[in-house]
């Protein structure tokens, strides 16, 4: 009953901060809103027993996903005006809200529909319960992710590297030398929090990382926290964007492809299946370099700059 | 010699394309020697494989005196245009052996597409010669005669289209024996008759004449009117046989027909006062009583065979008296008491009077018409005709006297003149059908000069003119040529695209289709168009 | 072997981006050899043995579906993947010289194509509909940057409404993927099938439509082609060509896929859905006919030939239900390949026209013959094969369809094949008149000399025209191919 | 697919396709080059068709044939139609290429003219090639495409509006044989040719069908054939050079066109199931109204290449007249002149193109007395008006003589009206113009004029203008020789050689 | 049924219907953006309430599922944000609709100054 009642109020929070996203004025409050959306929906998903959901959502979706349309935001408002709906005439209402409840209606519907399913037997996550042992983890979620599913994760991988690079091709090419103005503020004590905060986030990443084997955590969870931390040196000017892309940060972002692969098509060469990690061992070896990468791409993207490098 | 004859003016006309004739000038009149000697030989033929369809060419018992004539009559007009023209007119001379090469081929044809052939290449052929002066009246004239020419040659196509579906490239000779049924014929032999007869000349299709031979050079208008016409009686003798119109009726109508004319056309020719179109009407009159020698030979096979030597004989004596004429009116002014009394020869030679070619042929031609068992009142008017012939033919000397032209004298008329005295008669009497004159032949040839000189007297006493009137309706075949073609239905074109117009519209549509809300708008109805689709199938 | 060519095909591409993306003057070239030129021997080896077997799995980690994912190779995906092989290789010969692999414009250029390679071919492989999602995600975040390369701002514009709505698109599909897989626990393309049949049909439905209408997005089908023209007329000449050409039909190819393959036949009214979706494909047929005909721009006239090609590709739906499903299907497919040749051959040289011109307005284009004749000549042997002329590859699909609509007794498809040609001609000759128009004597300039462009850069274009060309001699082969892997006529009901 | 000997049809189209493709490879700069290759190709090509003549008549087969589509072939072969054909685009192209590199010399864009012209002579020799209609249909279509460039090839705004009408109907016309070509494909499959057709086992049951297909293929090949309602493109699309009018819209397009409707009622149908139909009569009255219609047409003119062209919507239906009117004699009648019009039409445009060059005329007002200045082409000139009305011995009538027999004996004695009052109506338009450059006086503003052509553009022009009038004369005179066109066409109907 | 399926079960459609209107009303791409993130979270939901989530038998697959929907999420956004800032930069909007006809008028001289 507790239960349903904390579902209750969720579910409303999530409602009321989604609709204050989309109709609040000011864009900033919708950015805001929009964050505490995902920290909401990281509730829900804990609610709904996906926790690795729960700490992604926290991680990315809130997390990263909020830095990045807050910089992003900040920068568009360089010219001084905050852009917002309300000065401008609507597009035409009549037109969008029965779309969008005709579009609501219909889930609802088919989910209901859906909800009174008889349960089908031998679905792919029945399945992935039965054979989960010949992964080597015990974690479902990891063991779909890196096992039965591993090449979706690894196409996934291949959609963060096209961002980037997608990114990288739109920000710089046509303004070389142009890099994005500082946002960082400098506070007092900001230096000693840092020297705190980043080792953490490095050690919670790594345990997400390793944890990803049997409980809930992973190579994208961990590699999300290890960005906040390389987000949050880049806020306090630790690191700074930088007009070309290194070396090591060019291994490093094609890392988890690279290394995912070259397991993958090893395995096939060794007589193996294709993708078909080896054991435990390979798991890790993977994960760190998938947190890696996606740490690296995620900050990178956060800073819209080629490249990082150390405040001078 | 047959090669000869047919390449001779061809390739004189040739050369006289690449301005040659001045250096052959001697050759020009020799052109149509060649065929001479085929009408003096009796027969001859040759087939000619390789031009066209194959023709045959020769001469036979219906092309000799043409042959002659021909001869005769083109090779002494030719000498007196080398005078009267000058070798330096390179387009008339090439003309003159143009018409010349289509009238041999004409003559000598021996096959149905031969006979048009050559006779299309003539006919047009003589348009440049009538056309030779460039005068407004020839032009007119010149394309008068072009579209009857065309009319009548299309005529003949047909008829021969009809012919040739049947038996092809047939030979002329055979085909009285190939359409075997005479009442086979029908249309075709209509298309044929009316075709010639516009070259005849027989009313109402001889509007061309008098036009054409007024402003045409004397020399050719002598062969317009001595040779050329004859090619139509040719084209009637070859292509239509005996009996082809079945019953008398249709032959008493082209007797009538031909009578008609004979009489209309010297009425006509005493309204007129220029020598050269008097004459011309004189052709046509002379043109309606050969008519009347046709349609008797087309009673019968019988008819035929008795009456083609006299048709012979007629055209011979006729077209050398006619050239003759023709070729003296070009010599008005040098015309001297006594040449004009020379030249009343040819005259009453064609008004018959005794001892003259022109008895001969008409002796001969009432002896014809009589044994073809026809109304009695044909041989009487027939020789009534020769009334109104010597009339004519006074009234031209008269004018002559009266209308002096420019040129100078040349002695081919004379010739031709002597040659009409002598000719027709060794002609018959090769044939053995001269005659010695008889007390009634010679009465016969008489009484009509006799009339015909006492109404002349009277009319010249009486001091009365004949009203000048244009004759039937010449004028308005070339009016109608000249009318504006039937207006075209011109299909209108606007229907075609040639900017497709709504396209701003459509631009702006393409704008807003491009606006998110109306995509949403878009995907909302798909999705909904989608889903009662797949739900009403449920 | 055939599994290692499959795999290949897919990581070959993948690696080469990586390479592209390391430190080193070498590494871009090297990515970029290594990610292409094998992939026409890997095609041999993969084409060699579809021929043997026309329905080819391989299991990728040695997971049975629905459990694991499974790459499939029929005759239909080798046909796209040879598509991609030689019009991406043919564009990327082109590439090669707008973005040297030393430059800083090669650096962004190079990984984002051979990525964008390596996901049209594992799209084209792949069984399992959530990793297409992927692969359409892949597609989409590489071929957005690309237009974008460009840098114009109507590029920059274009590719911005591209991306908003290829997100709706991509959302709505994970929408319908969603119910699919708790209708019917699984994902795998062709197992579907049979589950759907039992699943309920409220959320199938639902299902299909969500999909059918993200994938209708993302193809650009009429009137949800919004998107296109801008985005493809503006992007860089091999990109603009591989758009075209290859990505819009990856979200056809998967409409094919999914109601030819996945979905019963027969069942839920689909043969009504097949024929909105056929009245889409007309519908786009006529409207990107006449607005093609009313651009004064080369690209967006070539760009709106693709929105009206495209409708061809959806006009052979409904003839499933109909005895002449065989021929259409290989119509449709020669379609498929014609045009994808075509359109390549028409936008290398529109870029080619552009790059030495630097104009692509049809009023400038006059005297073309003499300053970009090959140019000319590649955009006319396009376009005959583009109008369905023949003799061309176009011509003989056009033949096909006809036939089809003809054998189905659907005049109204024939009336609108008929239309869809006549406009193309309208809009192809309207290219060419104006590329044979002399100067205009009143004008005190005449038109600006062209700049040189590499030879090779015309040999790729004009390479693509011939081959559109030649397909049209070399039917018989490859439609015997075809038809070994045809999906089977519905029944009618 | 063999590629030996046998597929000498192939290789004789191919000539003509690599001479243009080399040609446009050449540039515009490389005038000798250019010359020398036209030439070399056009002659080869000629040496070609030939070989192949003589090896038809030694009883040698020839044939080319590539599967396209199942059950479709790409079917090249040579029988007696077509040689009739391609000898005849052979000779005229080069012919034509020579008259043609004296037309345009100085004229811009040549590389691309020389370029399309072999183009489209290689869609003609495809046409005449073909083995079936599928086949046909390529070459056809091509030619048309082909052809465009041409028509446009001054590239002034008048150029381009014609070529948009061009291009409108022959491409309506092309749909609409596609449609009839799919039909026929669904209804029989895809024949090749053979004489009398393969339909006639079909037939029962299908007639409205086969009536259809044939309505749709005739209107198709009637576009280029100019048939009545659909003719309207070709005056227009005179603005063309002289040589592509003389060679295009005298020879190759409108012939296309004719010959397409004598393989569908020879070949396709074969002549007695279309009768059976009531096809040819339908054929017959759209020609024999179109020949009435052009004509007046014509008259009406008074530039001097409409009049021309008028005059070939009239001429050209002659062709589907006799076909149409059906018997060997009329078979025949048309047949052969397909070769006779083409030559006696060639004939004016060159000197149409010569009278344009050397004193800019263009109108029919302006002949007037041109026979003193340009008396070689004024012959030529008289010779084809003359060959156009029909008169003999020149070629026109050996048509007509053939038309208008057969036409009786096959029972349409109406078609005679038809051809006398075309007859009548060819003269009412050709001899003013022959009047005008003989009888007229040369208008003093032309006499002050020098001579309009240099000496070496009055060898490449007036040579061809009167090497195709001597032809057309010979084909006319020498009709009975073996060899001649009206053999051909004899042997092609069967029938006895004249 | 589980109640509390049933509850986030409407929210997800909320979140959803909600998504699709911010992104059809917004003229700002930035809103736009937050709208598409709003959808694809209505989306994910979905997906695990389906999958049993609410049920205590978690099914891995559309967990995995949502998981990789999210990095492909932050992905998208991320590179959009970059090309807004980069159309900011171009345009100085930060729209794409401001008004069809001008934009018209903003392509043409565009055009313009490609050429």
């Amino acid at each position: 009953m507790i239960g349903l009642a904390i579902d209750s109020v969720l579910a409303l929070g999530i409602v009321w901060l989604a609709l204050q996203t989309v109709r609040s004025v000011s864009m900033l409050q919708a950015v805001l809103m929009f964050i505490v959306f995902g920290l909401l929906m990281s509730l829900a998903w804990a609610r709904l027993h996906a926790p690795d959901l729960a700490l992604a959502e926290a991680a990315i979706g809130a997390g990263i996903t909020g830095a990045l349309l807050l910089v992003t935001w900040r920068r568009l408002q360089a010219d001084g005006h905050d852009p917002v709906d309300s000065e401008l005439p609507a597009q035409s209402k009549w037109l969008t809200i029965p779309t969008a409840c005709a579009a609501a209606l219909l889930i609802v519907i088919v989910g209901w529909i859906a909800l009174q399913l008889p349960a089908v037997p031998g679905t792919a996550g029945d399945l992935a319960w039965q054979r989960l042992g010949e992964i080597g983890v015990s974690n479902p979620v990891t063991g779909v992710l890196l096992g039965f599913r591993a090449y979706d994760t690894l196409m996934e991988m291949a959609v963060l590297l096209a961002a980037w690079l997608g990114a990288r091709a739109v920000a710089t090419t046509y303004r070389p030398g142009a890099l994005p103005g500082p946002v960082h503020v400098e506070v007092p004590l900001v230096g000693a929090l840092l020297s705190l905060v980043v080792p953490i986030s490095i050690l919670v990443a790594v345990y997400l990382l390793q944890a990803g084997g049997s409980a809930p955590g992973g190579a994208f969870q961990g590699g999300a926290v290890l960005a906040a931390g390389g987000v949050l040196l880049f806020l306090t000017g630790r690191l700074e964007a930088a007009p070309r892309t290194s070396g090591l940060e060019r291994v490093g972002l094609i890392l988890g492809i690279a290394v995912f692969s070259l397991m993958g098509l090893m395995v096939m060469a060794t007589g193996g299946h294709m993708l078909a990690l080896p054991g435990a061992w390979a798991i890790y070896l993977v994960e760190t370099a998938l947190l890696l990468s996606i740490a690296l791409s995620l900050v990178l993207l956060f800073a819209a700059a080629p490249g990082l490098r150390r405040m001078s | 010699m047959i090669q000869l004859a047919l390449s001779l003016p061809l390739l004189l006309a040739l050369a006289c394309l690449f301005g040659l004739q001045q250096r052959l000038r001697w050759l020009l009149p020799a052109a149509s020697l060649p065929v001479i000697a085929l009408a003096v030989l009796q027969e001859s033929r040759l087939e000619l494989d390789w031009l066209l369809f194959g023709l045959t060419v020769g001469g036979d018992a219906a092309n000799r005196p043409l042959l002659l004539l021909l001869g005769l009559a083109w090779s002494l007009a030719a000498w007196h245009a080398l005078d009267y023209i000058g070798e330096r007119q390179r387009s008339f001379w090439f003309f003159w052996l143009l018409t010349l090469s289509g009238i041999s081929l004409t003559f000598l044809a021996q096959d149905a597409v031969g006979f048009y052939c050559g006779y299309a290449v003539m006919g047009l052929a003589a348009y440049g010669l009538i056309l030779h002066n460039r005068s407004d009246d020839a032009r007119r004239a010149g394309r008068v005669y072009l579209i009857l020419a065309l009319v009548g040659e299309v005529l003949i196509i047909s008829g021969l289209f009809q012919l040739g579906a049947r038996f092809g490239n047939f030979p002329l000779a055979d085909l009285g024996m190939l359409l075997g049924e005479p009442d086979g014929f029908g249309l075709a032999g209509w298309c044929l008759l009316v075709g010639f007869a516009v070259k005849m000349g027989t009313l109402p299709l001889h509007i061309w004449l008098p036009l054409a031979h007024p402003v045409a050079p004397a020399p050719a208008s002598a062969i317009l009117s001595g040779v050329i016409v004859k090619a139509g009686l040719l084209g009637w003798l070859r292509l239509l046989p005996p009996e082809m119109f079945g019953a008398s009726p249709p032959v008493l109508a082209l007797i009538l027909l031909g009578l008609t004319g004979a009489f209309y056309a010297a009425l006509m020719g005493l309204t007129r006062s220029e020598p050269k179109a008097v004459l011309a009407w004189s052709t046509v009159s002379q043109l309606g009583l050969i008519l009347v020698l046709f349609a008797a030979a087309s009673v019968s096979e019988l008819e035929r065979a008795l009456l083609l030597p006299v048709i012979g004989i007629w055209v011979l004596h006729h077209g050398l008296n006619k050239a003759a004429l023709f070729l003296a009116t070009a010599c008005a002014p040098t015309l001297t008491r006594w040449r004009l009394l020379l030249l009343a020869l040819p005259a009453l030679s064609i008004a018959g009077v005794p001892l003259t070619s022109g008895s001969l042929a008409k002796g001969l031609a009432k002896e014809g018409i009589t044994q073809a068992s026809l109304p009695d009142w044909t041989v009487t008017v027939f020789g009534l005709s020769s009334v109104t012939t010597a009339l004519l033919l006074w009234h031209l000397l008269t004018r002559l006297r009266q209308n002096p032209g420019d040129a100078r004298a040349h002695p081919a008329w004379v010739i031709l003149t002597l040659l009409a005295l002598v000719v027709p008669w060794l002609w018959a009497a090769q044939l053995g059908l001269a005659s010695s004159p008889t007390l009634a032949s010679t009465w016969d040839g008489i009484w009509p000069l006799l009339l015909a000189g006492a109404i002349a007297l009277a009319w010249q006493r009486s001091g009365w003119r004949l009203p000048q009137w244009a004759g039937l309706p010449a004028f308005t075949l070339e009016r109608v040529s000249r009318l504006k073609a039937v207006r075209p239905l011109a299909f209108s074109q606007s229907w075609l695209p040639r900017q497709v117009q709504p396209g701003p519209a459509l631009l702006r549509l393409e704008r807003q289709l491009a606006r998110v809300p109306v995509v949403g708008l878009g995907l909302l109805a798909l999705l909904l168009g989608l889903g009662l689709i797949l739900i009403a199938g449920t | 072997m055939t599994t290692e060519a499959l795999v290949g095909l897919i990581f070959l591409p993948l690696l080469g981006a990586c390479a592209t993306v390391l430190p080193g003057r070498l590494a871009t070239r090297a990515g970029v050899l290594a990610g292409l030129l094998p992939l026409p021997w890997l095609l041999v080896v993969v084409t060699l043995a579809v021929v043997q077997d026309p329905a080819l799995f391989v299991e990728l980690g040695g997971f049975a579906a629905p459990l694991g994912i499974r790459l499939f190779a029929d005759p239909l995906a080798v046909l796209m993947l040879w598509m991609v092989a030689i019009i991406g290789g043919l564009a990327a010969v082109h590439a090669w010289f707008d973005f040297p692999p030393d430059s800083p414009a090669g650096q962004s250029f190079w990984p984002l194509w051979l990525l964008l390679t390596s996901a049209m071919n594992a799209l084209f492989l792949s069984a399992d509909l959530f990793n297409l999602y992927v692969c359409l995600e892949l597609v989409t975040l590489t071929a957005i940057p690309l237009i974008a390369l460009a840098g114009s701002k109507t590029s920059v514009r274009a590719a911005m409404r591209y991306l908003l709505l290829a997100l709706l698109a991509s959302l709505l599909y994970l929408l319908g993927i969603a119910l699919l897989y708790n209708a019917t626990g699984t994902l795998d393309l062709y197992l579907i099938r049979t589950a759907l049949t039992a699943a309920p049909p409220a959320a199938v439905v639902t299902a299909l439509a969500l999909i059918s209408l993200g994938l209708l997005l993302k193809g650009a089908v009429f009137p949800l082609h919004v998107w296109l023209p801008q985005a493809h007329a503006s992007a860089p000449g091999p990109v603009s060509a591989v758009l075209s050409a290859l990505v819009v039909k990856t979200a056809i190819y998967l409409l094919y896929r999914l109601w030819l393959w996945s979905v019963p036949a027969g069942t839920l009214a689909a043969e009504h859905a097949l024929m909105l979706m056929a009245l889409l494909g007309a519908g786009a047929l006529l409207y990107g006919g006449v607005l093609a005909l009313l651009q004064e721009r080369l690209k967006l006239v070539i760009a709106y030939s693709t929105v009206a090609q495209l409708g061809y590709l959806l006009l052979i739906l409904p003839m499933a239900a109909t005895a002449a499903w065989p021929v259409a299907w290989q119509g449709g497919l020669y379609q498929l390949l014609s045009h994808g040749l075509a359109k390549a051959a028409m936008f290398l040289a529109a870029a080619n026209i552009l790059h030495a011109l630097g104009s692509d307005r049809l009023s400038h284009l006059r005297r073309l013959d003499q300053r970009q004749p090959l140019s000319l000549f590649t955009l006319a042997v396009a376009g005959v094969s583009l109008m369905g002329l023949p003799p061309s590859g176009g011509f003989l699909a056009k033949w096909l369809l006809l036939e089809a609509a003809w054998r189905s007794g659907q005049w109204w498809l024939l009336a609108v094949l008929i239309a869809g040609s006549l406009l193309a001609a309208a809009y192809i000759f309207r290219i060419l008149a104006a590329s044979l128009g002399r100067d205009d004597p009143t004008e005190a300039q005449p038109v600006a000399a062209s700049r040189s462009i590499p030879v090779i850069q015309d040999a790729a274009a004009l390479l693509l025209a011939l081959l559109a060309l030649g397909t049209g001699f070399a039917a018989a082969p490859i439609l015997q191919f075809i038809e070994a892997g045809a999906p089977a006529a519905w029944s009618t009901p | 697919m063999s590629f030996g000997w046998q597929a000498l049809p192939l290789y004789v189209t191919l000539v003509s396709v690599v001479t243009g493709i080399l040609v446009f490879m050449l540039g515009e700069q490389r005038q000798h080059t250019r010359t020398a290759l036209n030439l070399a190709g056009a002659i080869l090509k000629l040496v070609l068709i030939l070989i192949m003549l003589l090896a038809i008549q030694a009883g040698a087969t020839f044939e080319f044939r590539l599967p396209l589509l199942p059950g479709i072939d790409l079917l090249l072969h040579a029988d007696h139609l077509t040689m009739l054909f391609a000898t005849l685009s052979a000779a005229l192209w080069l012919v034509t290429t020579v008259y043609a590199i004296g037309y345009l010399e100085q004229s811009p864009n040549r590389a691309r003219f020389f370029g399309f012209f072999s183009l489209c002579v290689a869609a003609t020799m495809g046409v005449a090639s073909a083995g079936n209609l599928f086949t046909f249909f390529i070459f056809y279509e091509l030619l048309t495409l082909a052809t465009w460039p041409l028509v446009v090839h001054r590239g002034t705004p008048e150029a381009f509006a014609a070529g948009r009408v061009y291009l409108a109907y022959t491409l309506a016309g092309g749909v609409l044989l596609l449609i009839g070509l799919v039909w026929l494909h669904t209804l029989a499959g895809g024949g090749d040719f053979v004489v009398d057709g393969t339909l006639a086992p079909i037939a029962a049951g299908n007639e409205n069908a086969l009536r259809g297909i044939f309505v749709l293929l005739m209107l198709g090949f009637g576009v280029k054939a100019a048939l009545l309602p659909l003719h309207s493109w070709l005056p227009r699309a005179m603005v063309a050079p002289a040589p592509v009018s003389a060679l295009l819209h005298a020879v190759a397009v409108v012939k296309a066109g004719a010959f397409g409707l004598v393989r569908l009622i020879q070949d396709v149908f074969g002549f007695e199931l279309a009768a059976s139909l009531g096809l040819t009569d339908l054929l017959a009255w759209m020609a024999a109204a179109t020949i009435i219609y052009g004509s007046v047409l014509a008259l009406k003119q008074s530039d001097l290449k409409r009049r021309l062209a008028y005059s070939t919507v009239s001429q050209v239906s002659y062709i589907a007249l006799g076909i149409a009117t059906g018997g060997v004699l009329a078979t025949v009648g048309g047949l052969v002149h397909l070769v006779h019009q083409g030559l006696t039409k060639i004939t004016l445009f060159f000197c149409a193109g010569n009278y344009a060059e050397a004193y800019g005329v263009h109108s029919v007002e302006e002949l007037d007395g041109l026979g003193v200045r340009m008396p070689v082409t004024s012959v030529c000139f008289t010779l084809g008006a003359l060959g156009m009305i029909g008169v003999p011995p020149l070629a026109g009538f050996v048509t007509k003589w053939y038309l208008g027999a057969g036409a009786i004996a096959a029972g349409a004695p109406w078609v005679i009206v038809v051809l006398v009052a075309s007859t009548l109506l060819n003269a009412a338009y050709f001899l003013p113009l022959v009047h005008r450059i003989w009888f007229r006086p040369l208008p003093d503003t032309m006499a002050e004029r020098a001579d309009g052509l240099s000496r070496v553009r009055q060898i490449a022009l007036v040579g061809p203008t009167a090497f195709v009038a001597i032809t057309a004369l010979a084909a006319g005179l020498l009709a009975g020789v073996p060899g001649s066109p009206l053999f051909w066409a004899s042997r092609l109907v069967g029938a006895e050689a004249p | 049924m589980n109640p509390s399926a049933v509850i986030y079960l409407l929210t997800a459609a909320a979140v959803f219907g909600i998504g699709l209107y911010g992104l059809l009303q917004s003229r700002q791409i930035l809103r736009q953006l937050l709208s598409i993130n709003l959808m694809g979270g209505g989306i994910f939901l979905l997906l695990i309430t389906l999958g049993g989530g609410a049920d205590g038998r978690p099914d891995p697959v559309p967990q995995a599922m949502v998981l990789t929907g999210i990095v492909i999420a932050v992905s998208a956004t991320a590179f959009a944000l970059a090309l807004l800032l980069r159309w900011h930069e171009l345009s100085g909007s930060t729209e794409l609709d401001a008004d069809a006809i001008a934009d018209a008028i903003a392509d043409a001289v565009a055009d313009a100054h490609d050429d």
